[in-house]
């Protein structure tokens, strides 16, 4: 080695240090990695169905509903650019209800991105916000931690209010909103209207095929 | 017809110049005491050539120019010298300098004196001449004059400088209403030195008296009185060629590099006497103004105390406090009247409370830009300012700190009566001195470098010399011993002088200072 | 070159402070730290992770050629900091998720090669590890305490979102210390309130020591006078 | 995992040889913040720092082995100029802040100088002129003031630092003491 | 004491009382059209602002009187109690005060020494924390079908009580800004918004009487020499420029440039707030590119950004601009080459 | 195009990574005393940025890929660390003035981590390669605009009459605070 040159032998004794290092190092993290793998999973899951049970309660359904999932392609009636996952809920292998996402693109400040969960007879069982960018303290009152407004859909349907209910109170509609800022859930309504009228039509398609194979709902 | 252009910015104080300048000069009578700086000038101070007890004649030479940069000082006139010795000169660090006291006889017998006839000599003999009669420059500066007659190369436009843009002074103008004649006596002398393309006069147009003093006794020369519109400080030197010739002196430069030089009318007077009677510079005229009874402008020698001045203008009233040398907007204050006039004394005031109000307390700047419009200059004075009360002085000086004439406008306008030329005299103060400190650090540190180059080549050459001796013996002990002795006695007699010294203590002899 | 312990501790957690005096590691200091929860659990990550890469470096300080030196530090910390990621991933997924980037940015907080360069690198394994603890804990208070300030401002609670930490039964260790009706600053949690808080700390820390550097200088100057 | 380990160790092999690399072709030639340091003393050198002059000062200060604060001549302003460029927290030399004392130059008393050279030798500026035996004077315009040739004499009261007086041309104008504010009084 | 010897100068606080006093024709207007309970604003600011200013000065050991009454600190109060809505509960306006005047002034060191415009940092810290506060504002009183008091006023700002029977939302209303903007959102053409009643109180009189007011007392202030015209007609051009672009691309969704200048704190902004000496650019041509900025980011932030009105956002972003801006913009030195300024 | 313009507008006004995302502080709060200097500091920013968050998309995505996400710290870091040795290298070879003004910020470039986060939140907002490009490049000119403001700010306060316990550190930290509440302004701009 000493016959080498100088900068190749000090080029070489770094590289030699440095690949020493990180074999170690990257060995501790796959051990690490795989010792961890199982129970990040798990807690994904968990975080994943403690977010449907807050719109769908666990009565409604009897199958593993985080694996009997569906990819959709960006669909403009729920105003999604990317796929996103439809979660199924069945009872006794008949269909209960779909966890799905739609975004009211026309918030405040930009999108609103929503979950939302149908009964298969087209009522909402629940929505929540993911996330958004409205104005803290003013348009944020649609997180269930600020507020309980966004239980207003429970129960609504296409059936039970009219299409030109769907509007806030102050646009004539049906639904609540906090004064002085309309904007934020006008969009959300008219995203859970869009959202719906969407739903009652791709109902079939929604439920149709057989539960897509496991792994496929849990990239996320 | 000229046309006149402008510089940026100016003020228009109150001009207040109706007090003194209906009357006559006054030929004020010679004083008792004479005491006269031998700091008259800007550069050198003059060398002093009497020593107390000396008679000396009126016109004699007292003080004599000491290197280039320097001019003479003569006795005002004839009596005894009594005093040569620091004493209050009129200067803002309110130290004593160096002064000739002259007790007069009463003869005020002149010297002998002789005219030089400029046509026929030598230029360098009209320069010299010049230079010995003390003639420099009185529009402010005190800048001697033969050093701006000396100007090399082709001269465009010769300015003589007759704004007298500072309010309360009135001294030029009564000087071009009643010596016209002469004054344009002494421009043809500096025509004659400089050689200019141009002769312009500029008188602001608040002195129409003298406008036309002057236009008729220029009828038919070479010589252009311009009326410039009242504005201070378009006096300034800079700031009136820029008016009169468009042209604007570099920063850090000099006029004569854009083919202009400008001198004030009181001085081109003076050179005037000089030159065609041979009369060295030892009276002027100055203006007595402010808080007297009755103000006016008197001829007085150099050295006339300012109380026998106040007295000829009927005495200060009772609630003067101060006094100020100079205008308002550049002159300098004094706190009482035990000064005397000096070459570049154009005037007197007599300042109380109500007349000067004293300035309201400071606040911080606002940035309103005040300063800024009035600066003559272009700078921003709140810029400086902020930088030098945060000791920020590299950055006061690429915001050019230096350019700063030190007119006042700005003081004059800040509406927060931020005493603003004071940061920057402060600040100038402080750079030259570090620049100071830094050409002395680089010497040092040269010398330091020399020396240790010296030592080490002196190791090297004795390492050689220990070599080559190396089969030689080296010193012998008895030789160290005496070397040893021999400090040993030098050090008791060193002592034993001290134990002596001390009774009689020497004057410190001077230490020899190496030609800069 | 080893320190006694209790000056490594003092240096640590308030001479020489990562937040308030150093300057280093100020973006998870001033990202997180809009609730004392969130503060505390990115601060004491960091310290875990300064512990360890202390230790770790001090350990190799003798085999690392000099040139390699920065880059072996930095893959060192750069795995004890995916160590910590995924650990905290699968035990306290809720915060992990909060702190979102913040924890993987651990590897560039600066404060963390700093003590590996200065310290750890010069010294032994345990002091190593005490001035990785002073160091790392002192930066986890600091984060706390702006933690603090900004939560009792901007929501009027302490310890809201502990929940994260130690699972829905901690809800109730929130403390309110406000009327429900508080409106809530939120300049205080949002970026601006982030920098004003760390500045006023500064500025307190600042005092503090100006008032014990007094008391000290009067103390002193007692018996001289006596 | 043991793609992991490969992947990582590729990158790694790569980095380490690009560094290696780097760290010969880039070996700092000479030390160009020296200078930059050297700029900032008062080149008074006095010694009083610890070090032969203001110059192998420097150098210590960018080798790290000294502290940028102990430049007495050159105060807190040098101090804290060089603790800037090198990027250090500067902390003022323990004790009072020592004001820097008048500026004062060396002078030798004729009478008492027996010409030993001691004075010549210790003067780092070369200021003393004068060869063995014969009385020695101070070039007072190039006397930094350092003081270090006081010591260096035998004679006592030979050489003695004299103030440099305040007079018209060496006069300076002072901070404007015009400003609303009050100075507080520290109890 | 040295030269010059005489003074000319006002005084700060004659200069800030003078814009102060040019303040007052817009308050009269203000108070025709919203109701006395300005004047309440303007007092609980002002008290508020004394205070602090006192206890901080008081804190700093500086003399107290001097600075408490040069009337900035007033002139700070006024001009964030005339920038948020009327009618704001009294904490709001106690807070965004002491925010201004502690943390955008004095922190800084007081008078002069601030780089952010006080009673702007004041009304954004106030609008990003508060916006349900600052977003709402009372109908105008011809509007509002209620009418309430001054007694009614004052006790709704101290104690957020309204009279039995009355709703919040009855006398409050977004403004005329606002309400363009939202409505412009719901895919409704300029046009028909306009239709909207409050344009024909505020949007097409009241405001505009305010603002002329605003304009009045400007023009008042550049005679008195306090401010010059670069500023404020450089804000109005870059307002007016912007909106005229737009307008011409599109009038269905931009509204008329004139609309901008007669509404919002648009003259507020031009004339009191862009032209703070301390915080805005000084020099000539500085002053120029800062108002035209400030007035063109107004425009940007009102029309295609999440507020309602830009004017303090830009001030404050331009403000951030200013020491960059004066370094570039220095005016030539007597004697100096041209091209020698450019490199500082 | 729009919509990497749009990217950089919103990169540099609206979500600044000073101000806005709080990243990339300590350079932020170190390298801002001086105008000129932090004009250098950005300029070499925004180089290794730039190429910081090109290489690491290219090494996440053909090397790493999902499986072995576990190693994007270590790597990126690592990566980066080399990007900015082989700047340095390449600087100093190709252009000797560039070197001596950007030379002396690049080591603290490593350790900024503006550069290690927007490498990370490229990833987590899954940007293909050329909006990696751009949002890195964004980021850094957000980067760079923040902190000449800041440091002629801090130019301009060096003189100011700052309260004793908040001069140096508090009040750069408060200006850097108003400075970011005047950047919400352009919160809403772009959505
Ligand atoms: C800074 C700011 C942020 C705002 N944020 C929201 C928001 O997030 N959601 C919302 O609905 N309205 C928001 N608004 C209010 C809207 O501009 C508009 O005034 C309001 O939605 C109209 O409601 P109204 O019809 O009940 O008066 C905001 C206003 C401002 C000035
Ligand atoms: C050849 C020549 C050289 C000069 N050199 C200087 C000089 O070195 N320093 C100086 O202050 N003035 C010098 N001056 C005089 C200035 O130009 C100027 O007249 C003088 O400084 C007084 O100007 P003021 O009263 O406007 O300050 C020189 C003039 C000439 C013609
Ligand atoms: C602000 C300012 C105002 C001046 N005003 C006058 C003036 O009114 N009359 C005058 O002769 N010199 C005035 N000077 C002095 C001139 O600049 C210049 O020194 C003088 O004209 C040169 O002539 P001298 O050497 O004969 O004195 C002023 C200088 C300054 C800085
Ligand atoms: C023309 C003018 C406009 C002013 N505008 C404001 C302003 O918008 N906001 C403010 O807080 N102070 C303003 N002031 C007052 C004062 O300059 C301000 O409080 C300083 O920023 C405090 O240092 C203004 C003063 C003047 C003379
Ligand atoms: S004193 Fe200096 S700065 Fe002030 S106006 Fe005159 S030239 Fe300008
Ligand atoms: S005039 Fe006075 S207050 Fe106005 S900018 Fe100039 S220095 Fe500042
Ligand atoms: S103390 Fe200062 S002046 Fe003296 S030698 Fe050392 S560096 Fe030079
Ligand atoms: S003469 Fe003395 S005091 Fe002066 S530089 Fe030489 S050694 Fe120093
Ligand atoms: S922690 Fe972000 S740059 Fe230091």
């Amino acid at each position: 080695m000493s016959a080498l040159p100088l900068p190749l032998q000090v080029s070489l004794r770094t590289a030699l240090s440095l690949l020493i290092f990180a074999a170690i190092g990257t060995a501790l993290l796959a051990f690490t990695f795989d010792a961890t793998k199982a129970d990040i999973a798990k807690n994904e899951e968990r975080a994943k169905l403690k977010l449907i049970g807050q719109i769908l309660p666990a009565s409604a359904y009897d199958n593993d509903i985080l694996q009997d999932t569906l990819v959709l392609e960006p669909t403009p009636e729920l105003g999604t650019f990317d796929p996103t996952t439809v979660y199924r809920a069945r009872k006794g292998g008949a269909p209960a209800a779909a966890v799905f996402e739609a975004v009211a693109p026309d918030g405040y400040a930009g999108r609103i991105k929503l979950i939302v969960s149908v009964y298969a007879n087209g009522e909402v069982a629940g929505v929540r916000v993911v996330s958004h960018n409205e104005t803290p303290g003013l348009g944020d009152y649609i997180e269930i931690a600020r507020s309980p407004w966004i239980e207003v859909f429970g129960g609504k349907s296409l059936a039970n209010t009219a299409d030109k209910e769907w509007k806030v109170k102050k646009d004539g509609g049906a639904f609540e909103h906090v004064s002085g800022a309309t904007v934020t859930p006008r969009a959300i309504v008219k995203a859970v209207h869009k959202a719906l009228g969407y739903f009652e039509q791709n109902k079939d398609k929604l439920f149709a095929n057989p539960p897509a194979a496991a792994g496929q709902g849990a990239a996320s | 017809m000229r046309t006149l252009h402008t510089f940026h910015g100016g003020i228009h104080p109150p001009e207040h110049k109706a007090e003194s300048n209906a009357q006559p000069i006054v030929q004020a009578p010679v004083s008792k005491r004479l005491t006269v700086s031998l700091r008259q000038h800007m550069g050198t101070p003059a060398k002093p050539l009497v020593q107390v007890g000396d008679k000396v004649l009126k016109g004699q030479m007292i003080g004599e120019p000491a290197g280039f940069l320097s001019a003479a000082v003569h006795a005002p006139t004839s009596g005894t010298v009594i005093a040569v010795e620091p004493m209050a000169v009129p200067h803002p660090s309110g130290l004593p300098d160096l002064c000739v006291e002259i007790e007069a006889d009463g003869e005020d017998r002149w010297i002998d004196h002789a005219p030089i006839d400029y046509q026929t000599a030598p230029t360098q003999a009209v320069l010299d001449h010049i230079r010995n009669c003390g003639v420099v420059g009185l529009g402010g500066a005190v800048f001697p004059t033969h050093i701006k007659l000396g100007v090399q190369g082709q001269l465009d436009t010769l300015v003589i400088n007759a704004a007298e843009c500072e309010p309360w002074i009135t001294s030029d103008d009564r000087l071009m209403r009643e010596r016209a004649d002469e004054i344009v006596q002494g421009i043809e002398i500096l025509q004659h030195l400089l050689q200019p393309k141009a002769t312009l006069v500029g008188i602001e147009d608040n002195k129409p008296e003298a406008v036309s003093a002057m236009k008729q006794a220029a009828a038919g020369k070479a010589i252009e009185i311009l009326a410039v519109p009242t504005l201070y400080p378009t006096g300034g030197e800079k700031q009136l060629i820029k008016i009169l010739t468009g042209k604007e002196v570099p920063s850090g430069g000099r006029p004569y590099q854009i083919g202009v030089v400008c001198t004030n009318v009181a001085t081109v007077y003076t050179v005037h006497r000089a030159v065609n009677h041979g009369e060295p510079m030892i009276s002027r005229v100055v203006t007595i103004t402010g808080n007297v009874k009755q103000p006016g402008n008197f001829e007085a020698r150099i050295g006339t105390p300012l109380d026998d001045l106040l007295a000829l203008a009927g005495g200060a009233l009772p609630d003067t406090n101060r006094y100020i040398m100079g205008g308002p907007m550049m002159g300098m204050p004094l706190p009482d009247s035990g000064y005397h006039v000096q070459k570049g004394s154009n005037c007197f005031i007599a300042a109380s409370d109500a007349l000067f109000p004293p300035e309201p307390a400071a606040m911080p700047c606002t940035r309103c830009t005040h300063c800024a419009e009035a600066c003559p200059v272009g700078l921003r004075p709140y810029e400086l300012q902020w930088f030098i009360r945060g000791k920020n002085f590299d950055k006061a000086r690429t915001y050019n700190v230096f350019d700063c004439i030190e007119c006042g406008c700005c003081s004059y306008v800040c509406s927060s009566n931020i005493p603003l030329v004071q940061y920057f005299r402060y600040a100038k103060s402080e750079l030259m001195e570090r620049d100071r400190e830094k050409r002395a650090a680089e010497m040092a540190r040269q010398r330091s470098e020399l020396k240790q180059q010296r030592l080490e080549r002196e190791k090297a050459e004795k390492a050689a010399k220990l070599a080559a001796a190396a089969a030689a013996k080296s010193e012998s002990p008895e030789e160290k011993a005496a070397k040893q002795a021999a400090i040993a006695a030098a050090v008791e007699r060193a002592k034993a002088k001290k134990a002596e010294g001390d009774a009689a203590p020497e004057a410190p002899a001077e230490t020899i200072k190496e030609e800069a | 070159m080893s320190t006694p312990y209790a000056q490594i501790l003092k240096e640590g957690l308030w001479h020489n402070n990562a937040g308030l005096v150093m300057l280093l590691g100020l973006c998870p200091l001033l990202a997180v730290s809009s609730t004392v929860v969130n503060g505390l659990g990115l601060g004491l990550a960091t310290t875990v992770v300064i512990i360890f890469s202390n230790a770790a470096v001090s350990l190799v300080r003798n085999w690392v050629p000099a040139e390699a030196r920065i880059p072996v530090f930095i893959i060192i910390i750069s795995v004890l900091v995916t160590i910590i990621q995924l650990v905290m991933n699968a035990y306290m997924q809720a915060l992990y998720v909060v702190l979102g980037i913040f924890v993987p940015l651990i590897v560039v907080n600066c404060t963390v090669l700093g003590r590996a360069e200065t310290f750890a690198s010069k010294n032994p394994v345990l002091p190593s590890m005490v001035d990785g603890f002073a160091v790392g804990f002192g930066l986890a208070l600091t984060l706390g305490a702006l933690g603090a300030i900004r939560e009792v401002f901007g929501k009027g609670t302490l310890f809201s979102g502990i929940e994260l930490a130690f699972g829905e039964s901690a809800k109730s260790w929130v403390i309110h210390l406000a009327p429900a009706d508080y409106p809530g600053f939120l300049l205080a949690i949002l970026p601006p309130g982030a920098f004003i808080g760390l500045g006023l700390m500064i500025a307190g820390k600042n005092w503090l020591d100006e008032r014990s550097a007094r008391r000290q200088a009067t103390a002193n100057a007692v018996p001289q006078a006596a | 995992m043991l793609t992991a380990i490969i992947v990582m160790a590729c990158i790694a092999v790569v980095l380490g040889a690009i560094l290696g690399f780097a760290s010969i072709k880039f070996k700092v030639e000479g030390n160009p913040i020296v200078n930059q340091i050297d700029a900032l003393l008062p080149q008074t050198q006095c010694g009083q720092c610890g070090y032969p002059g203001c110059r192998p000062y420097a150098e210590a200060v960018a080798s790290g082995e000294a502290t940028p604060n102990l430049c007495i001549p050159g105060g807190p302003g040098a101090g804290q100029a060089i603790a800037d460029l090198v990027g250090v927290a500067y902390e003022p030399p323990g004790g009072d802040s020592a004001e820097p004392a008048p500026k004062a130059v060396a002078f030798i008393e004729e009478k008492a100088c027996i010409g030993c050279t001691a004075c010549i030798k210790a003067c780092p500026v070369d200021a003393i002129i004068g060869t063995t035996k014969q009385v020695h004077t101070i070039i007072s315009s190039v006397c930094t003031g350092c003081g270090l040739c006081e010591p260096a004499c035998p004679v006592e009261e030979c050489i003695i630092m004299e103030p440099v007086p305040t007079d018209i041309s060496t006069w300076k104008w002072k901070y404007p003491t015009y400003e609303v504010k009050e100075v507080k009084k520290v109890a | 004491m040295s030269s010059p010897h005489i003074f000319e100068g006002h005084g700060v606080s004659g200069t800030m009382f003078r814009v102060m006093a040019a303040l007052v024709p817009g308050i009269v207007f203000y108070v025709i059209a919203f109701g006395p309970s300005i004047l309440i604003s303007l007092t609980i600011a002002s008290l508020t602002a004394l205070a602090v200013e006192a206890a901080m000065i008081r804190l700093r050991a500086y003399p107290v009187k001097p600075f408490v009454t040069d009337g900035s600190v007033l002139l700070t109060a006024w001009l964030l109690a005339l920038s948020i809505p009327p009618m704001s509960p009294w904490w709001l306006i106690v807070v965004g005060t002491v925010i201004a005047v502690v943390f955008a002034k004095h922190l800084f060191g007081g008078l002069g020494n601030n780089l952010f415009n006080p009673a702007m940092v004041g009304f954004a810290a106030l609008m990003i924390s508060f916006p349900a506060y600052m977003t709402h504002w009372p109908a105008p009183t011809v509007l509002a079908g209620v009418h309430l008091g001054f007694g009614d006023q004052l006790a709704y700002m101290l104690t957020g009580a309204l009279p039995a029977g009355m709703e919040v939302d009855a006398i409050n209303m977004a403004t005329p800004l606002d309400t363009l903007k939202t409505q412009l959102h719901l895919h409704h053409t300029v046009s028909e918004v306009l239709q909207m009643p409050i344009f024909d109180v505020i949007g097409g009189k009241g405001s505009m009487w305010i603002a002329a007011m605003y304009l009045l007392g400007g023009i008042y202030l550049w005679r008195a020499r306090i401010i010059s015209l670069h500023i404020p007609l450089a804000f109005l051009g870059g307002l007016f420029l912007m909106g005229a672009f737009f307008y011409l691309k599109d009038a269905d969704h931009y509204v008329a440039p004139w609309f901008h200048l007669a509404t919002g704190g648009t003259m507020l902004g031009a004339f009191f707030i862009a032209t703070d000496p301390v915080t805005a650019a000084a020099t000539p041509r500085g002053k120029l590119i800062f108002g035209f900025a400030a007035g063109a980011l107004t425009y940007v932030i009102r029309v295609l950004g999440g507020y309602p009105d830009g004017v303090a956002f830009s001030v404050l972003i331009l403000n951030a601009f200013v020491p960059l801006i004066d370094t570039y913009t220095q005016p030539r030195v007597f004697g100096h080459l041209k091209n020698e300024e450019a490199s500082k | 195009m729009e919509s990497y313009l749009l990217m950089i507008v919103g990169t540099v006004l609206v979500n600044n990574i000073v101000l806005t995302k709080m990243l990339g502080l300590c350079p932020f709060m170190g390298v801002s005393k001086k105008v000129e200097t932090s004009i250098g500091m950005g300029a070499a920013t925004t180089f290794v940025l730039t190429l910081a968050t090109s290489v690491t998309y290219l090494v996440n995505t053909y090397l790493l890929g999902p499986e072995l996400s576990y190693l994007q710290t270590v790597s990126f870091i690592v990566v980066i660390a080399g990007v900015v040795q082989f700047t340095e290298m390449f600087i100093k070879k190709s252009s000797p003035v560039l070197y001596q003004a950007l030379g002396i910020y690049l080591p603290l470039i490593t350790t900024n981590c503006a550069v290690l986060g927007l490498a990370l939140l490229n990833i987590s907002a899954k940007h293909n390669f050329v909006e990696s490009v751009v949002y890195g490049f964004g980021g850094a000119l957000g980067f760079t605009l923040a902190l000449v403001l800041f440091a002629s700010m801090r130019e301009r306060l060096e003189s100011a009459d700052i309260p004793v316990y908040f001069r140096g550190a508090p009040i750069a930290m408060i200006s850097a605070g108003l400075l970011s509440l005047a950047f919400l302004g352009f919160s809403g701009l772009v959505k």
